[in-house]
C-alpha cells in the first residue's frame, strides 16, 4: 500500500495548547520525544512492562508507548517535565532527591508521574498500596525501599500544605 | 628473599614445590630465576616477554599492575593469579 | 512497526463497513494494550487500524438489576475495580481487572479487548465465563449474541467473523447471595501472565447450600474452560473445603496443560486444584456477605 | 572501627544532578540529536548456531530514506590481539566478532547487519529486506552439554588454556583454571564430617531498565565522535579504536548520564557499528537497541554447573573445601570463571582446597560481568553447604561461620592473605541486630543467613578541580555516574578542603577531557576516584600554601593546613574559600590535579538476613523481611551506601527466585521481555534493612571499601537456606521458582 498519511492532532501538554503531525505507527512516546522533544519519558521496554514512559492521559497514568499518538486527539496529557512548578519542585520530585530514592534516574520519570498520580488519589497510601499500584514501574538499582519511603514521605508533604 | 607461591597448574614444572624463596628485586628477576629452575616456566606465565593478560601479580596482597617491573620487598610473598575486573 | 492508516469512525455502524471492506487487514484499537505490541512486534499485521473509542456503546457501561451489567466492549478496566456496586456484585471481574498488567495498563486495557484477543491465560474470560456473561455482536447482517464460554475458538481466535466486532458484554444480574471471585497464580505478585487461571460463581440458597456454582479455568487448554462438571457437582452440597477440593479434582480432569516457560503440564494441573478450591471458598465468602 | 569526626563525610546531601533526574532534563543517549541525524537498526540472527553463506543487502539498500547498510564485510579484519582493557582484557577478533558476525552466529540475535535511515521504522523495514542465507548448524546451551567431546563446536580453532599449556585439539573449553592450598585430600580423610552437592543457577541478565544506545559522528577529518551510555568512556574509546582500527586519539568518547549498568555496559556492541553507518551515510547515526536486543545481545551473566564439597572437624572447624566449577561464557571466551573460582571459599579460612573451573563457550550472547561477577553462583554453592555441615553437627549457623570466618592474615585459595578485612565485624552487627533476635514464629516460615564477599579493586582514576573566583569548585572527573557517585566524589574533596558539598561542581568528563579513569565498576568509584579528588584537594592546598606564603609574607614552612582545611601561618588563619577568593584577586588561578592507581583489593565483606514464608500448595516464596549487612569502610554517602545494599540486594533476591533465561528447542531464548524475564517488582519485595559496618579501609585516606558489588552475593544462598528451614527442602537450583521449589517438596514428601 501507499504510505499512510499523517494525522494531525490537537492537544493539551503540560497544560499548552500543542498540535502535531505524527505517522499511524508512531506511538506517544515516540511523538513526546521525536517529534516534540520532550525526552523525560524514557524508552526502557517497548511493550507495557516497565512503565519509565508513564504519563498522564486525561488524568491517569498509562505506558505511553502503548499509545498511538494519533489517539490522543483532544486530550489532556502531563508528563514529567510539567511535574515541577514555576521553578519548585513537586513534593514527590522533592522527597525522592532528599530521600535518594534514585540512582541511574531512569526510571525516576516513571516514578514522578506515577507517584503523583497515585498521591493525588490517595495522600495516605500505605506502603502495600504504594507497592501495588506502582508495581507497573520496574527500578533496577534501588531495591524499592527508598521510593516506598519518598513516596510515603511525598504524601505527608502533600498532605500538609494542602 | 621474597617468597614466590608456584600456581598450582605449573607445580608438574616445580616437581610438586608449592612456594619458592629467592633473590629477586622485581618480578622479571622472578620469572627468569624461576624459568631457570623450572625450565618452562616463563612460556605459561608470559605473553611476548610480559606476563599474560588474563594474569595479574599479588605482591603482598596487592595487586600490581606493573607486570614484570614490579618491585619486591625482602620479605615479600608473590602470586600469579587470574586477572579479575568487576561489575 | 509497519506502515499503517489510523481511523477513528463515530458508529458502529461506521465500523462494520470499514472493518468489512478491509477484512482481516483492518485490526480494531481499543485499549491498544495487546494490538500496539502485536503490531510492533510483527505479530499480527494491519492495513488499517480502527480506533473504536469514538463510539458512546463501546466505551459505556450501565447496570440495573432488572439487566445486569451491559459493559462496553471498551471499557477500560479501572471502571469496574473502581466502582464500589459492580466490584461488590462481580467480584470475580473486580479481582480479573485488578491485575491485568499494572495501573498503566488498566487505565487503557479493556475486558473486551482481553475477550478478544483469546488468550487462553487472559485473566477476565474466566471470569466472565462464571459469571455466566454473553457477547454482543454487531456484523454487517446486524447484531448476534454468543455465550463468552463459546466465544474464543483458539489461542488467539474468537467467533468473530469478517465485518464484526465485539460491541459489549451482558453479564447477569446478581442476587444477594451469589458471589464470585477470580484468582491466578504467577511466580510474582504482579506483571505476569497466569500460570493457571480460576473463575469462580455461587449462588447459595438461605440455609447456605450451594444452589448453582459455575467454574472457569484459564491458561490450562487452548481455550478458556467452563469446567461444566465440576461446576455441576456442587449443586446442592454445602460451601466446605472438603467439597471445594473435590470440585478441583473434578476440574483438574478436563485440563489438558502445556509445559512451557511458565510451568510444567504437572504443576499447572495441580494448581488448577488449589485455585478451584481457593476462587470457591471466597466467592462462597462473599455470597455469604 | 573509625572514631574520626568529619563534617561533610557521613552526612547526606542532595546529589548534584538529582534535579535534572527528577524533572527529565538529564540527558540519557537515546535523548541526544544532532542535527541530521540518522536512526539505525540492527539485522540480527534468528538461529543459536548457523555459517553466514551469503548477505545480500541491494533491497535494502534501494529502499528510500536509507543511507547505509554495512554487514561483515564493513568491519576491519582485526587479528587475534589481546587488548588490555584495564578492568580485563579481551582478545579484539571475538570483540568485533560479537559486535558483528563474522563468518558465523554464534547466538540468536547475534547482529549480522546494520541499517540507516530517515527513520527507525524505514530502517527496520529496510533490514527485514535483506537477506541472509545461513546454513544452521547444531547448537548448544548447557554449560555440561558444550563440554562434551561431541558437542557442537563454536570455535574450530579454541584449544583449552590451562596457565599457559595448550590443549591438542579443539573444544569449547577456553580455559582451565586449577587451584590448590595445602592437602586437600588428606584432609578428607581426617574430617569428622563432610557434604557435597551439584548446583546448577540459570543465565541472568543485569536488567537495566535503560536499553543499549549510542549516537556516532565520523567526521570527514577522520574524528569519530561517540555519544554513549558506557559504564567507561575510555575503555569503549579504545575498544571502538581497536575494532576499527583507528587511532584511539581520533575517537572522541562523550559519556551520557547512564540508565543503569552492573557490569553490563563495559563491553562495546554498538559503537563500531553506528561509527560505521556514519561514515558510510556522512550523517551522524544514532543506535539504541530493543528490550529483547537487551536480552539476547547484550552480556547476561553466566549460568553454571557447580560441584563443591566441604569437611570439618567435630567441633565445627572447616577443614578441606573441593569446587569443581564450569561456567557458560557464552558465545565467545573470557566469562566469570576466575572470581568465581577466587571466591568458592573466599569467606572461609580453610586450610586445604583444591579448586578446578572450566571457561564453557556455547551458543548464548558472550557473557558480561555483573556485579561481583561470578560470586553469586559459588556462595549459592558455599552457603549452603556451610548450613549442612551446621546442622549436621548441631551447632548454629551463625556460630561456624563465627568459627571460621576469614580475618586478617586468613590465606586465600588462589594464595594471598587478607589484609584487615571486616567480615567478623559484619557477622557480629548480624548477631545483635534485632532481626537475628526476633524469633520467626508462622506456619511455613523459616530464615537463613549467608555470607559474601567481593575484591573491590582500585585502577586508574583521575581528578582536576578549578578554583572559581568566589572559592567554590569545578572539580572535573571521568567517572560515569551511575547512581550518586559525583556527589560521594565531590564530597571526599569538600571534606578535605574545609567546603560543603554544594560548593562544588562536579562534572563527569569525555574522553578529551577527563584525565584517564577507568570503568564505574569493580566497586571502585567512591573508593578510587573519591581518593583523586582528595589528592587534587591536597595539590590544590599544597599550591596554596606555597602562594599563601608570598600573600602573607613568611615562609610556606610556616603555614599549616588543618583538618578543617584552615591555612594558619604567620598570625592568621583563613578558611579555604576565603584565601582562595584572595588569591583570586591577587591574580593567582588555581587548577589542583591528581590521578591515581591504588593496587589493594578494598575486601568488601557481608552477610545477610532472610526471613521467607512458603505456600505449601505452589511452592511460591513470600519474602517476608531482609536485612543486610555491610563493611563500608567508610560510608561516605549514607544514603547512597543503603541505596548500593538494597538494589545489590533486591537484585539477588531476583536471581534467587524467578530471573532465568528460558530456551527453546532451537536454543533460542524464549522470554526476552520484560514480561517473562520476572525481575523484582516493587510488590515482591518488603523493605530492605540495612546495617553500615564501618571497619576502615587503611589504604584509603577516608577508609572507604566498595560497596557496590557484595550486597547481589548473598541472597540466593540465603534464600535457599530460608527455604530449607521452611520446608526442609534443599535447593540445589536456580532461580528456585515456584514449579522448581514445589516440585522438589513433593520429591522430598514422596521419599519420606
Amino acid at each position: 500500500m501507499s504510505a499512510s498519511k499523517k494525522v494531525h492532532v490537537t492537544t493539551t501538554i503540560n497544560g499548552e495548547d500543542i498540535d502535531f503531525l505524527c505517522e499511524p505507527r508512531h506511538s506517544l512516546l515516540e511523538v513526546l520525544r521525536d517529534n516534540l522533544g520532550l525526552t523525560g519519558s524514557k524508552e526502557g521496554c517497548n511493550n507495557g512492562n516497565c512503565g519509565a514512559c508513564t504519563v498522564l492521559l486525561n488524568g491517569r497514568p498509562v505506558d505511553s508507548c502503548l499509545v498511538l499518538g494519533a489517539e490522543v486527539e483532544g486530550a489532556e496529557i502531563e508528563t514529567v517535565e510539567g511535574i515541577a512548578c514555576n521553578s519548585n519542585l513537586h513534593p514527590v520530585q522533592e522527597c525522592f532527591l532528599e530521600g535518594a530514592a534514585l540512582q541511574c534516574g531512569i526510571c525516576t520519570p516513571g516514578f514522578m508521574v506515577a507517584s503523583k498520580a497515585l498521591l493525588e488519589k490517595d495522600p495516605h497510601a500505605s506502603e502495600e498500596t504504594i507497592r501495588f499500584d506502582l508495581s507497573g514501574n520496574l527500578c533496577r538499582c534501588t531495591g524499592y525501599d527508598k521510593i516506598v519511603r519518598a513516596v510515603q514521605a511525598a504524601g505527608q508533604k502533600m498532605s500538609t500544605e494542602v | 628473599m621474597p617468597t614466590v607461591f608456584i600456581p598450582a597448574p605449573l607445580r608438574e614444572l616445580s616437581g610438586g614445590t608449592q612456594s619458592v624463596v629467592l633473590e629477586a628485586r622485581n618480578v622479571r628477576e622472578i620469572v627468569y630465576r624461576l624459568d631457570a629452575m623450572f625450565p618452562g616456566f616463563k612460556d605459561r606465565i608470559c605473553i611476548d616477554g610480559n606476563i599474560s593478560p588474563s594474569l595479574q601479580v599479588s605482591i603482598d596482597s596487592v595487586m600490581t599492575s606493573k607486570g614484570m617491573i614490579a618491585k619486591v620487598q625482602p620479605h615479600s610473598e608473590v602470586h600469579f593469579i587470574p586477572a579479575i575486573g568487576g561489575g | 512497526m509497519k506502515e499503517f492508516d489510523y481511523l477513528a469512525p463515530e458508529s458502529v455502524s461506521e465500523v462494520v463497513s470499514v472493518i468489512s471492506e478491509h477484512g482481516d487487514r483492518a485490526k480494531l484499537l481499543a485499549g491498544g494494550t495487546d494490538i500496539i505490541v502485536q503490531l510492533r512486534e510483527g505479530l499480527r499485521e494491519a492495513d488499517v487500524v480502527v480506533d473504536i473509542k469514538k463510539i458512546d456503546e463501546v466505551t459505556s457501561f450501565k447496570y440495573s438489576e432488572e439487566n445486569g451489567l451491559s459493559l462496553g466492549a471498551a471499557v477500560a478496566c479501572y471502571h469496574l475495580y473502581e466502582h464500589p456496586e459492580l466490584s461488590r456484585l462481580y467480584g470475580a471481574l473486580a479481582d480479573s481487572t485488578h491485575i491485568i498488567g499494572g495501573w498503566q495498563i488498566q487505565s487503557r486495557a479493556s475486558v473486551g479487548g482481553n475477550l478478544c484477543n483469546a488468550s487462553p491465560a487472559a485473566d477476565s474470560i474466566p471470569s466472565l465465563i462464571a459469571l455466566n456473561a454473553t457477547a454482543v455482536i454487531a456484523g454487517p447482517n446486524g447484531e448476534r449474541t454468543v455465550a463468552v464460554q463459546d466465544f474464543c475458538t483458539g489461542p488467539g481466535r474468537n467467533v468473530l467473523e469478517n465485518g464484526e466486532l465485539l460491541v459489549s458484554i451482558q453479564i447477569p444480574a446478581q442476587c444477594s447471595n451469589s458471589g464470585s471471585a477470580y484468582e491466578r497464580f504467577i511466580p510474582r505478585n504482579e506483571m505476569d501472565i497466569a500460570v493457571v487461571g480460576v473463575g469462580s460463581w455461587v449462588r447459595l440458597s438461605a440455609d447456605g447450600t450451594i444452589v448453582e456454582a459455575r467454574i472457569s479455568l484459564g491458561a490450562v487448554a487452548a481455550t478458556p474452560l467452563f469446567a461444566e462438571e465440576a461446576s455441576a457437582s456442587l449443586a446442592g452440597k454445602q460451601p466446605t473445603e472438603e467439597n471445594f477440593t473435590a470440585a478441583g479434582e473434578l476440574a483438574k480432569q478436563i485440563a489438558t496443560p502445556i509445559s512451557d516457560m511458565r510451568g510444567t503440564d504437572e504443576y499447572r494441573a495441580h494448581l488448577v486444584g488449589v485455585l478451584v478450591k481457593r476462587t470457591l471458598t471466597t466467592a462462597a465468602e462473599r455470597a455469604q456477605n | 572501627m573509625t572514631t574520626t569526626q568529619y563534617r561533610v563525610i557521613g552526612t547526606r546531601p542532595v546529589r548534584h544532578d538529582g534535579a535534572d533526574k527528577v524533572t527529565g532534563k538529564a540527558i540519557y543517549t537515546a535523548d541526544t540529536k544532532l542535527p541530521g541525524m540518522l536512526a539505525g537498526f540492527v539485522l540480527r540472527s534468528p538461529h543459536a548456531h548457523a555459517k553466514i553463506i551469503s548477505i545480500d543487502t541491494s533491497e535494502a539498500e534501494a529502499t528510500p530514506g536509507v543511507h547505509a547498510v554495512i554487514s561483515n564485510a564493513d568491519f576491519p579484519n582485526v587479528e587475534d590481539k589481546i587488548a588490555d582493557l584495564g578492568e580485563g582484557s579481551v582478545n579484539l577478533s571475538y570483540l568485533s566478532a560479537n559486535c558483528m558476525a563474522q563468518k558465523k552466529v554464534l547466538y540468536r540475535g547475534h547482529a549480522v547487519a546494520a541499517v540507516a535511515a530517515t527513520d527507525v521504522h524505514i530502517a527496520e523495514e529496510a533490514a527485514r529486506k535483506i537477506k541472509v542465507e545461513y546454513e544452521v548448524l547444531d547448537s548448544v546451551t548447557w554449560v555440561l552439554d558444550a563440554m562434551e567431546e561431541n558437542a557442537p563446536l563454536l570455535h574450530e580453532d579454541l584449544v583449552t588454556d590451562s596457565l599457559g599449556e595448550k590443549a591438542d585439539k579443539p573444544s569449547n573449553v577456553p580455559v582451565h583454571l586449577h587451584f590448590e592450598k595445602g592437602d586437600a585430600a588428606t584432609a578428607f580423610k581426617e574430617a569428622d564430617v563432610i557434604v557435597e552437592r551439584e548446583f546448577k543457577t540459570a543465565t541472568v541478565h543485569q536488567g537495566y531498565i535503560e536499553p543499549h544506545a549510542v549516537v556516532a559522528d565520523y567526521n570527514e577529518d577522520g574524528r569519530l565522535r561517540i555519544w554513549t551510555a558506557t559504564q567507561g568512556s575510555f575503555t569503549c574509546r579504545q575498544q571502538t579504536a581497536e575494532i576499527l582500527q583507528i587511532p584511539l586519539g581520533n575517537v572522541l568518547v562523550t559519556p551520557c548520564e547512564i540508565g543503569g549498568g552492573f557490569g553490563g555496559k563495559i563491553t562495546v556492541y554498538l559503537e563500531p557499528t553506528a561509527a560505521l553507518l556514519s561514515k558510510k551515510s556522512g550523517r551522524p547515526v544514532r543506535i539504541a537497541m530493543t528490550r529483547a536486543d537487551v536480552f539476547e545481545a547484550s552480556g547476561p551473566t553466566p549460568g553454571s554447573f557447580m560441584r563443591v564439597k566441604l569437611g570439618a572437624k567435630n567441633d565445627g572447624t572447616l577443614i578441606a573445601g573441593e569446587a569443581w566449577l564450569a561456567y557458560d561464557a557464552g558465545a565467545y571466551p573470557g566469562g566469570m570463571i576466575g572470581p568465581g573460582c577466587m571466591c568458592v571459599f573466599s569467606c572461609y579460612d580453610i586450610d586445604h582446597a583444591i579448586v578446578d573451573g572450566y571457561d564453557v563457550c556455547l551458543n548464548k550472547p558472550k557473557t558480561s560481568a555483573y556485579r561481583a561477577p561470578g560470586a553469586t553462583q559459588v556462595a549459592f554453592a558455599t552457603e549452603q553447604l556451610v548450613d549442612e555441615i551446621a546442622q549436621k553437627l548441631g551447632m548454629c549457623e551463625l556460630e561456624i561461620r563465627e568459627k571460621n570466618a576469614v580475618k586478617e592474615g586468613s590465606r586465600r585459595v588462589d594464595g594471598p592473605v587478607y589484609p584487615p578485612i571486616g567480615l567478623v565485624e559484619c557477622l557480629d552487627a548480624l548477631k545483635q541486630s534485632e532481626h537475628w533476635n526476633t524469633p520467626l514464629e508462622g506456619a511455613n516460615q523459616g530464615r537463613g543467613i549467608a555470607a559474601g564477599f567481593w575484591f573491590g579493586c582500585g585502577l586508574k582514576s583521575s581528578a582536576a578541580c578549578t578554583v572559581n573566583s568566589d572559592g567554590t569548585i569545578n572539580l572535573l572527573e571521568g567517572s560515569t555516574d551511575i547512581g550518586g557517585s559525583r556527589t560521594a566524589i565531590a564530597m571526599q574533596l569538600a571534606e578535605v578542603l574545609g567546603l560543603e558539598a554544594n560548593d562544588i561542581n562536579p562534572q563527569v568528563g569525555d574522553t578529551d577531557t577527563a584525565g584517564y579513569t577507568d570503568v564505574t565498576g569493580g566497586s571502585r568509584v567512591t573508593f578510587a576516584t573519591g581518593m583523586a579528588a582528595y589528592e587534587a584537594g591536597r595539590d590544590l592546598q599544597q599550591q596554596m600554601r606555597t602562594l599563601a606564603a608570598d600573600l602573607w609574607d613568611c615562609s610556606t614552612d610556616d603555614i599549616t593546613i588543618g583538618e578543617d582545611g584552615v591555612f594558619s601561618g604567620n598570625g592568621k588563619a583563613v578558611g579555604f574559600k576565603a584565601l582562595a577568593v584572595e588569591l583570586f584577586a591577587a591574580g593567582e588561578h588555581l587548577v589542583g590535579r591528581a590521578t591515581v592507581a591504588p593496587e589493594c583489593p578494598t575486601n568488601g565483606f557481608g552477610a545477610q538476613i532472610a526471613d521467607v514464608e512458603v505456600d505449601p500448595e505452589t511452592g511460591k516464596v513470600t519474602v517476608l523481611r531482609y536485612t543486610t549487612i555491610q563493611d563500608a569502610g567508610k560510608a561516605i554517602h549514607p544514603s547512597y551506601v543503603e541505596g548500593q545494599l538494597q538494589g545489590g540486594t533486591v537484585q539477588g533476591i531476583g536471581w534467587a527466585l524467578n530471573e532465568e533465561y528460558f530456551y527453546r528447542d532451537d536454543d533460542t531464548m524464549a522470554n526476552a521481555s520484560f514480561l517473562d524475564y520476572r525481575m523484582p517488582t516493587m510488590l515482591d519485595v518488603p523493605m530492605i534493612d540495612t546495617i553500615i559496618v564501618e571497619t576502615g579501609n587503611p589504604e584509603h585516606p577516608y577508609g572507604v571499601r566498595g560497596v557496590g558489588e557484595t550486597p547481589i552475593v548473598p541472597p540466593p544462598a540465603a534464600l535457599a537456606n530460608a527455604i530449607y528451614n521452611a520446608t526442609d527442602t534443599r535447593m540445589t537450583e536456580l532461580p528456585m521458582s515456584p514449579p522448581k521449589l514445589w516440585k522438589a517438596m513433593q520429591s522430598d514428601q514422596a521419599s519420606e
